[in-house]
């Protein structure tokens, strides 16, 4: 199997799936061209990532670092989880094959997304 | 494994235990070279002979315009290539489909790098040209038509005859791409009046490894490899010997037992469409409902990806394919799928399945009981998917 | 057939019992594409790359170096054309020689007739080329050196090593045909410094179906066969897995048992040369006494014709070949014994007997016994032969 | 095997080969260029050949049709012999690969110029 087993754990059995209804910072990056498309949804208070939950059309790589990504972030500070490199999801999942690493970078971008909204929300 | 989970017949098929088994001997005592002299050599080469026939009964030519290659692959190359070198002086133009095969596709794009001009005609929803199309695509420098049969991805038919009929019209040579038809379809070159035929033997139950080029007698085209005389002349290089033989018994059985399995299998296929149509909402069916092979059913299931869809199902050791990106190499989803019209999303979204041989009830039960909640779970992570 | 009179290795190994049986699963079980997304494919997949990888080890390279074709034949045709086709702008020469199997001479020959230009070099009574003669013959167009490591028929070995040294000091790639030398002798691709490398399943206890080509890394070359991405672009078609796995394992065996091979086999050679030599008058010697294959001979037995010796060697159940013109398919007889400085009657009455796994001292005693009085019947029919 | 039961017969157990002493027709065709060398020595008494013998270079065809073309002239009238054709010969080998056609050409030739040379000697 070209996946890792962490990668296929997370694919498999991740929960932190679907929206927040109340999320004050929501992030939708990737298109349906390239057949990737992530929606981060964060509760933030206080500075503090206290939920973090993902949408993703896409494939088993997509799935597996939105569920690590968010998982990573969930708990910690927003300025912690703007460091959140791709190479940090990637190495948590005990990487990725070559082809994938763009799925990676989605998921930081994701991230990075939904704190940007964030910010222009409650700055307004 | 369970081959009662395998849905990817297209992909490849097992071989067959009797093929197997007449393959055997070759790699044990018959193991000499056809091209020695001595009587134990005598004794492959008219083997190989009889595989020739064999292969030559199904599709219904004469045994000398049978030639061994290595892969549908390369049967296609030399089809396409080996023609249009061949006949350099007198043209630079080939027409062809945007659903054919990479084999196809990438063999006219090579050309396309070396001087010659190529048309790829578009295709309807259910993935077939248009014979209107094909007319006004000809120029005085077509040298070369090839569409194929049946295709990998849909199943489409297209309408062989009639393409060979315009293609004698306009003194065009044609090639058909068989690779999904021969073993499904029976098929008779003479009647359909094909110049050039490319079949595979790892999709009718033989080995990989061994491609089969029908070339009708008479017509002369250029080789892709240089050496021995093998193959009179057109494909150099020492015979796969067992695959051939293989191959040979794999025809042998598909003559028998095709119209059976066409039987047992078209059921099965639609019961599958049925209920997965009944138990799945919002989905796709890109097979053509009228011009299909029996044994192939695409489906797009919106809003998730096939990719993801494929390991889940193998979660539960279930094989498929699917047309999205993530499963091939490429960025791009299925251009079968684009080809009939299909959005990005919906093309990434793509399910194959595939029956042949050993497929069964038990298994269908297993896919139409399986699929609904894997399409539930990967919907319900789906942005698209309005879970109201 | 009696395994013990098999004296035409050169010609085709039988398959190892262990290759065989590392096979059998790959069209059994094991039959799924290993371009597939599933995890049985995967295990395909992975098999192939332990396979490329055994294969690395014999000649020392790295796996990513190694590309399966499907025949010594098209790994000559795809080194060769794939290489200079590539660098068409750059030049439009080749260097090789006149004793190079008909892989190469008919790539060249083809080659020839689409705008590049061949040297062939001539060679000495032993076979070999005369490193002086290469240098001479290299020009600011010549693209590429293909010689061959060791020869089908006289088992002469070229000094491959300095003639890498001469293609790197002129910056020209070089190529070595080595079908005959791989398993045989011991090859390090990065010491001795080639850039491209043939070798065929079927000379090393393998399978028929299966070359190799050794590709230096960053070295790029055009395919012959072109569509999916099979084998990193350079050969396309679904992989022969069945016969990659086995000749991964003929590799392997290679490596283990090569060496004591040797030794068993070197003096059933010295054997047969030393007693036939002795038993029957006007014999001419045609293998290198120095730089030959320690299991191939090659004699000429004046007077008579190679046809009609294999002919009756054959009714005792005894395999060998001939460079006579009979046992091929041209009128001419070998152009390598004519290349040696054979005369023609000479050529067309030579006998190659090549040594191998199964070849037995008993095998050999029965040759020596055999071959003189089938000597004596066919001379007592010559015109040529003094019976005084 | 390529070659019928009847010319692998003429190859293996020929016995008319070798020399007569005091032929009075010899012919010699053929070259070692093409690998076939046919000599044919006849023996011929009152326009009767009476005995015939060929000594051959070359392969299995070019022997068995050397020895069927002795044995189907031996004591027939030299006329007769005349007009043994090749195809006979390779008829009565029931048949020849194609490309040994050219064995029974040579056959058929080796026996007219034994004749001829029979003529050459006795009209002189
Ligand atoms: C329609 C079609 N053409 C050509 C091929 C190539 O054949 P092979 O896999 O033998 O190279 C295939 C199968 O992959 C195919 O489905
Ligand atoms: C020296 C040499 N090169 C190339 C080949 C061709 O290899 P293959 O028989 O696999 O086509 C052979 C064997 O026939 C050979 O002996």
């Amino acid at each position: 199997m070209r996946y890792s087993a962490k990668v296929m754990e997370h694919f498999q059995n991740t929960k932190n799936y679907g929206k927040i209804d109340n999320a004050n910072g929501i992030g939708k990056v990737g298109n349906t061209k390239c057949g990737d498309v992530m929606w981060i949804y964060l509760k933030i208070e206080d500075e503090i990532i206290s939920d973090a939950k993902f949408e993703t059309f896409g494939c088993v790589a997509a799935i597996a670092t939105s569920s690590m990504a968010v998982d990573m972030i969930k708990g910690i500070k927003i300025s912690e989880a703007l460091e959140l490199s791709n190479k940090a999801v990637t190495e948590a999942l005990d990487g990725l094959p070559k082809e994938k690493h763009h799925c990676s970078v989605l998921a930081e971008e994701g991230i990075q997304a939904a704190i940007k909204d964030y910010y222009s929300k409650t700055t307004k | 494994m369970n081959i009662n989970n395998y849905f990817d017949y297209n992909a490849t098929t097992p071989t067959d235990a009797r093929v197997f088994e007449a393959m055997e001997d070759f790699y044990k005592e018959k193991f000499h070279n056809p091209s020695s002299f001595y009587r134990e050599a005598g004794v492959v080469a008219n083997e190989i002979e009889n595989a020739r026939e064999n292969i030559a009964k199904l599709i219904n030519c004469k045994p000398d315009e049978i030639f061994f290659t290595g892969s549908g692959t390369e049967s296609d190359n030399l089809a396409i290539i080996g023609t249009v070198r061949k006949l350099k002086d007198k043209g630079n133009h080939i027409i062809t489909s945007k659903i054919e095969h990479p084999a196809v596709l990438e063999s006219c794009k090579y050309l396309e790098k070396n001087g010659f001009e190529v048309t790829y005609l578009t295709v309807d929803r259910d993935g077939l040209i248009n014979l209107e199309d094909l007319k006004k695509a000809i120029k005085s420098s077509t040298l070369l038509i090839s569409i194929m049969f049946a295709n990998n991805e849909i199943g489409v038919i297209q309408p062989i005859k009639e393409i060979a009929d315009i293609a004698k019209n306009n003194k065009i040579l044609f090639h058909t791409d068989a690779v999904q038809a021969v073993g499904k379809l029976k098929i008779d070159v003479k009647d359909l009046g094909v110049d050039l035929l490319s079949l595979s033997s790892h999709k009718i139950y033989g080995v990989k490894g061994i491609g089969v080029l029908y070339k009708k007698k008479g017509l002369r085209i250029e080789p892709l490899i240089f050496g021995g005389g093998h193959e009179n002349g057109l494909r150099a290089g020492t015979e796969n010997v067992a695959g051939i033989i293989g191959t040979g018994k794999a025809a042998e059985i598909a003559m028998e037992e095709m119209e059976t399995e066409e039987l047992r299998i078209k059921p099965l296929r639609e019961k599958i469409i049925k209920e997965l149509f009944e138990k799945i909402p919002e989905l796709i069916l890109n097979s053509s409902a009228t011009n299909c092979l029996y044994n192939t059913i695409n489906i797009s299931i919106k809003h998730i990806e096939g990719e993801a869809i494929l390991a889940l199902l193998d979660a539960h050791g279930m094989s498929f394919s699917s047309g999205s990106a993530c499963s091939s190499k490429s960025l791009d989803p299925s251009h079968v799928l684009l080809a009939i019209g299909l959005e990005h999303a919906e093309a990434h979204g793509s399910l194959r399945i595939s029956l042949g041989k050993y497929s069964t009830e038990e298994g269908v039960n297993k896919l139409i009981e399986v699929l609904p909640p894997v399409v539930e779970r990967l919907r319900s992570m789906s942005p698209f998917w309005n879970k109201g």
